[in-house]
């Protein structure tokens, strides 16, 4: 009973990380059409935002939940003014300039940090449930991927800007027309998803050692959670999130971690296989 | 329709390629040469699948992989190097036209194929990096995991196993090889197959209404693909004598791609001289400490895709006016179609 | 019986919850030509789709030359010898003149016969001096001209022309309707069209689509001054 | 610099019997080539840059005290990148290019498998100068790095008589962890231990909260981990985070080699018991000799780990066999290095064992404290038993496979 609830809180956790690394892409990708392969880099910049500010003595919450955010939207502002923006509506080329991106993120994060395995440890015990022990900074990454869920809605559906934002990437000259900027709203989008990508790497930073390869663990997952999604931010996030959590938990514990991965890959093949325009093209259609 | 000015050109390229081959050994060693070639030839199967076909393969190293293991798997079980080398070329090719089959007439959009060429890619990666323990074998080869495979037959003169080709022999084994493929892929490019499959990159819907089946003639293209790819593998097996899941790696896609698109889409050469340039330079840059190569190569890519949207060849072509003389054909895309369906609704 | 050549049976098109084709009866004698005209929204166009397999009906059967071909691929439809053209000029921008039209000749007539069917339709549609030029530096009726090529290279039985004068100079579409009228000659034509003037060029009787279902079928001038036809232009279209 | 010169005075007397030997004089002025090849980017550069400081430390100190038969000692690097096709690529370029005297180097067991056969076939004598899963024999290479059995044997037991009989084995999805688990299935059973479960993972595993719960379900006395990278490095961390430590103690053969005690927090390291050839702990006059070596050059210890110093007593060993044999010749090298001889080494001595061309080397038992090594206890010249029982290079010579040792 203690093992199933255990296993449990792992499924929801295991969910809740596919959501808080895929969110800055989805958004990038949902809104605008731009596949952001340097996503992966974005989260170890974040990574190494929140070690740099908690080794200079700042709070780990605010270096988590503020400083890394802030630090990669802004990496993300300079790329897009200095990249993406001469790239729009070439989605190939977006992508390929931001491997390009990536590639060179990991070179500088070499260059500046070294390749030696860095960290910082997690800032909740742990906690028993039954006769098991559990990680309590587990829960707060539930609570933390939930609030980001919700958070995003209010922001899309229930705001001003989140209306222009939202109308501009239907008609961009449409909203040009009603005087708000394409180019501003694509910046500040593009800004909201890197900023995304920092708190995931922020988030993540204490669970895991970081390296500056580290964005290569979680790109392909991020990419093949967020295409699986289809077109609709939100629901398609979180259902595709919920698909591949259960299933590559579900197979890493009773199997291994490896059959979990696995597992969870040739998920992705089949549900494309048989919902070429990923879960929210069939399902949910049109919603946020 | 007349392939002729083709054959100038092809006949062109052939002999300048047979002559720097015979000059280069004087200027690099033939192992670098070879090793070169070898990505020469890779970059080129995905040439021919991007640049005349239009289907960006995420997974291209999938193919190169699957070649090289599947010789050194065949090779350790027969010790003689002629049937593995078919193997090494016939198993990513049948590989290849099932994959091509399942994502064409599934009618997957380009970004979903994408996708699944990558997670394919993925998973190959994935599972040969477990197969550590001594339950993974084939016949006598051990998967060998991480580690991956060494040891195996390296190639010898078909029917006799101790007659080794190696060093320089080999080398000019490979340049003889990159000449007949390049042969027959501008021959398969001249032919109406290769027409219709550049149709099908410019227009596909247009080519169906035409009555042309594009799923078909897609997944052959892709599976022809494999097959170069899967050769580039068989071909490095021999040179590495070791084969590693680092064959499937993201990494060795993302230089496949980075290659083709320094070199310029929409040609063979390009892609080719991409990947000998872009060889080379990793080479050169192994050599010094001072700057990080990753930071280099991904300059790079983003400066190619930024002020070189045509690749390097096809813009040295361009300011050499050798574009005027051959077909005006347009910048070769990068850009995806609309995603089909959808829209209607 | 023998005369219908294509006919089709309650085909309906569904969209969400609208039905944009609701189940239409059509049928086509061979040799005939027919208009499908009839406001923005009215199904015709969607109707054109299903007709060329490029969308699968929700509902009903299509006959073409007695056999049933619903849910069939473009590609296949094409093979039956039919000749379609859609709305936007669909070519191939990267090749020439030339090469588009050799490629449809291509299939049809083998490498022997294309070149004589490349030279035959580039001199019927005055394509001769562009022929070797890239299609994606055309003008757009150039372009529209250059489908058709496509389309009568193969040397279809039945056509399908999904407004085909669109974005035409009026001397443009005057020889369109002209070699419309010689592909008659020896084919059956359906055309969806917007352009009154041209289809009293081309037409004897015309199918009016009002909400995705026919309104009437008639000879064109019966159409034109049939009340219920201006009502649904001038009330709908404004 | 005084102290400099003093150590190097040491290294000089140490050498006495190579310098004084006769050396053909006409080629004295040639340098002699040292290849070195080694990862110094990509992933696995945190063990390839000290492993190259290290070796450019020896080497250092060989020319300062007056070269080799009278010839100075000229590197040859190359940066694999952390990618095998370089290692193939280099190796050749090494062997028949640069035609080197001596090649040190590579890291993984697959990278060392990528050159191993290219530097047989062209006669180069081949240094691996790397803890790994042992086995190997082949007359053209030397291993300066502990095998399984050297540690496992010393640190399984250990484990066992302070925490109990009940073992969890968690280990990397390779040949190393692979094997490495069945030495301590071997050596765990001979210590009246049992192992409750044994899981490999990938290298690139990060989350390791299914594992947890799995470990705690199986309810064991140690925890015993063959876990390598920074990846892997999660599970120490949410170990600590979910409030493991302090119920199941943990052993290890692998952490700490990449200095992971020092990215580790004290509270998620202390009290982890490993064992190896070398801590900067170690009171020794060779070791303090290295430290300051190290100090005067690169100015940080911090970066010094296991296998730079494997890599530097590497280097040295070759040396020393050069000058016992006198002249460079392959066969004559590996002659004197059989013949018992030895170096004092930063770890302690080490000396080659003739039957496999292993190294016989000190081991210590350790454990994290405070972010250090704390040396708890020595055992002195440990065998290689693992490789000698499946390699004899005395008996046959032409020998030339990696054995899977079987348990």
């Amino acid at each position: 009973m203690d093992l199933a609830t255990v296993l449990i809180v792992e499924i929801f956790y295991s969910i809740a990380v596919l959501v808080v690394i895929s969110a800055g892409l989805a958004v990038v990708f949902g809104m605008m059409r731009v596949i952001n392969l340097a996503h992966g880099e974005f989260m170890m910049a974040g990574g190494y935002a929140t070690i740099v500010a908690v080794n200079a003595g700042i709070n780990i919450y605010v270096a988590m939940l503020i400083v890394a955010p802030l630090v990669v939207g802004l990496i993300g502002l300079v790329v897009e003014r200095l990249v993406i923006r001469h790239l729009y509506g070439r989605l190939v080329d977006t992508m390929l300039a931001s491997w390009g991106l990536s590639l060179v993120m990991i070179g500088l994060a070499t260059m500046i940090f070294g390749n030696t395995t860095t960290g910082i440890s997690p800032p909740i015990a742990g906690f028993a449930i039954g006769g098991y022990q559990v990680n309590g900074y587990n829960f707060f990454i539930i609570v933390v991927a939930a609030l980001l869920l919700v958070a995003m809605y209010a922001l899309l559906a229930g705001t001003r800007a989140g209306l222009v934002a939202r109308g501009t990437m239907q008609r961009a000259d449409m909203a040009a027309a009603l005087g708000y900027s394409p180019d501003r709203v694509y910046m500040v989008t593009f800004f909201c998803g890197s900023a995304l990508s920092g708190l995931a790497g922020g988030l993540l930073a204490p669970l895991v050692g970081l390296v500056p390869t580290t964005g290569g663990t979680y790109i392909a997952k991020a990419f093949i959670t967020v295409i699986s999604g289809g077109a609709s931010i939100i629901v398609g996030l979180l259902s595709s999130a919920t698909l591949f959590g259960l299933v590559s938990q579900l197979f890493t514990f009773a199997a291994s971690p490896v059959v979990g991965e696995v597992a969870l890959l040739v998920a992705a093949v089949v549900l494309l296989r048989l919902l070429p325009q990923g879960i929210t093209g069939r399902f949910f259609r049109g919603r946020l | 329709m007349s392939g002729r000015p083709d054959i100038g050109a092809t006949l062109a390229v052939l002999v300048v390629f047979t002559l720097l081959a015979l000059v280069a050994p004087a200027v690099l060693e033939t192992y670098t040469l070879t090793i070169l070639l070898i990505y020469g030839l890779l970059a080129m199967s995905l040439g021919l699948v991007w640049g005349f076909g239009g289907i960006l393969c995420f997974g291209q190293a999938a193919f190169y992989g699957l070649g090289a293991y599947s010789y050194a798997i065949a090779a350790i079980n027969l010790g003689e190097s002629t049937l593995p080398f078919v193997l090494g070329i016939v198993v990513p090719f049948l590989f290849a036209g099932v994959l091509g089959a399942m994502m064409f007439y599934g009618r997957l959009s380009d970004v979903y194929l994408g996708v699944i060429t990558l997670v394919v890619t993925l998973i190959f990666f994935k599972f040969m990096n477990s197969t550590a323990g001594p339950e993974y074998a084939i016949g006598q080869a051990r998967l060998g995991g991480f580690n991956g495979i060494p040891g195996y037959q390296t190639l010898n003169v078909p029917g006799d196993p101790d007659a080794y080709i190696f060093g320089d022999d080999f080398y000019y084994l490979v340049v003889a090889i990159v000449l007949v493929v390049y042969a027959l892929l501008r021959w398969l490019l001249a032919s109406p197959f290769g027409r219709v499959a550049v149709a099908i990159r410019e227009n596909e819907a247009r080519v169906e209404l035409m009555g042309y089946d594009a799923r078909l003639r897609k997944t052959a293209l892709f599976a022809v693909g494999g097959a170069v790819a899967g050769l580039a593998g068989t071909l490095f097996a021999n040179w590495a004598e070791i084969v590693t899941p680092g064959l499937f790696s993201l990494g060795q896609s993302a230089e496949i791609i980075i290659w083709c698109i320094v070199g310029g889409l929409g040609t063979l050469v390009g892609p080719f001289v991409g990947a000998m340039l872009l060889g080379y330079l990793k080479f050169a840059l192994g050599q010094q400490a001072l700057i990080d190569n990753t930071l280099v190569l991904g300059l790079v890519l983003v400066l190619s895709v930024l002020l070189l949207p045509r690749g390097v060849v096809p813009t040295l072509g361009q300011w050499a006016g050798l574009a005027r003389r051959r077909r005006p054909r347009r910048a070769p895309r990068r850009r995806l179609r609309p995603a089909r369906g959808g829209a209607d609704g | 019986m023998a005369d219908i050549v294509l006919e089709t049976r309650g085909v309906t098109m569904r969209f969400g919850g609208v039905n944009a084709v609701d189940g239409v009866d059509f049928s086509l004698r061979r040799d005939e030509l027919r208009c499908l005209i009839g406001p923005n929204g009215a199904g015709k166009s969607t109707f054109f789709k299903c007709l060329a397999g490029m969308l699968t009906p929700s509902a009903g059967e299509i006959l073409i030359d007695g056999q049933e071909t619903t849910g069939w691929h473009p590609h296949e439809i094409a093979r039956l010898g039919i000749g379609i053209k859609t709305q936007v000029p669909s070519v191939m921008d990267g090749l020439s003149v030339r090469e588009n039209i050799w490629l449809a000749a291509l299939r049809v007539l083998g490498r022997q016969g294309a070149d004589g069917a490349v030279a035959d339709a580039l001199e019927r549609l005055d394509l001769g001096d562009l022929a070797a030029r890239p299609v994606g530096r055309l003008a757009h009726g150039e372009r529209q001209r250059v489908e058709l090529g496509i389309v009568i290279a193969a040397r279809p039985w039945l056509v399908l022309l999904d407004e085909p004068a669109a974005g035409m100079t009026a001397d443009e579409i005057e020889r369109l309707a002209a070699v419309i009228a010689e592909i008659g000659r020896q084919a059956a034509i359906i055309i969806v069209e917007h352009d009154m003037q041209f289809i009293r060029a081309i037409a004897r009787t015309v199918t009016v689509f009002a909400q995705g279902r026919i309104l009437m079928e008639d000879h064109v001038d019966a159409v034109m001054a049939d009340p219920r036809v201006r009502d649904i232009y001038l009330g709908k279209k404004g | 610099m005084t102290s400099r010169r003093e150590f190097l005075a040491g290294s000089a007397a140490l050498a006495a019997s190579g310098l004084f030997a006769a050396v053909p004089g006409a080629r004295a002025a040639d340098p002699i080539k040292f290849g070195s090849i080694l990862d110094m980017s990509g992933i696995f550069d945190a063990y390839g840059k000290p492993m190259d400081m290290a070796m450019r430390l020896a080497i250092d100190e060989i020319n300062a005290a007056g070269g080799l038969l009278d010839r100075p000692v000229e590197v040859t690097a190359y940066d694999t990148q952390s990618d095998m096709a370089l290692y193939t690529q280099f190796g050749q370029q090494l062997a028949r290019r640069d035609k080197v005297d001596v090649v040190h180097g590579g890291i993984l067991s697959a990278s060392r498998e990528a050159i191993r056969q290219t530097l047989r076939k062209s006669e180069v004598l081949y240094f691996y100068n790397v803890l790994y899963e042992g086995g190997v024999c082949d007359r053209n290479l030397f291993v300066t790095g502990v095998t399984p059995a050297q540690q496992v044997e010393i640190v399984v037991p250990a484990a066992i008589k302070k925490w109990g009989p009940k073992i969890y084995i968690l280990a990397a999805d390779y040949n190393y962890g692979q094997i490495t688990a069945r030495w301590m299935q071997k050596y765990a059973a001979e210590a009246g231990g049992e192992v409750v479960r044994t899981d490999f993972f990938p290298l690139d595993v990060a989350d390791f909260g299914s594992t947890i719960a799995k470990i705690q379900s199986a309810a064991p006395d140690i925890v015993v981990s063959a876990l390598v990278g920074g990846a892997h490095l999660s599970f120490y961390r949410q170990w600590a985070a979910a409030g493991m430590k302090p119920k199941i103690p943990m052993a290890s053969t692998t952490l700490g080699v990449g200095n992971e005690h020092k990215v580790l927090t004290a509270e998620e390291g202390d009290g982890i018991l490993v064992a190896y050839n070398y801590s900067p702990e170690i009171a020794s006059p060779a070791n303090e000799r290295f430290l300051k070596g190290w100090t005067d050059k690169y100015g940080d210890t911090s970066l010094i780990h296991e296998i730079a110093v494997s890599n530097y007593q590497g280097v040295h060993v070759w040396a020393e066999g050069v000058r016992k044999a006198g002249t460079l010749d392959r066969d004559a090298v590996i002659a004197a290095l059989t013949q018992g001889l030895s170096i004092d080494g930063p770890g302690g001595m080490v000396a080659i064992d003739p039957k496999t061309h292993h190294a016989v080397l000190d081991v210590h038992l350790m454990e994290f404290a405070g972010q250090k090594l704390k040396v708890l206890e020595s055992f002195a010249q440990r065998q290689p038993v693992d490789t000698q029982g499946v390699c004899d290079l005395v008996a046959n010579p032409d020998d030339n496979t990696q054995y899977e040792i079987k348990i």
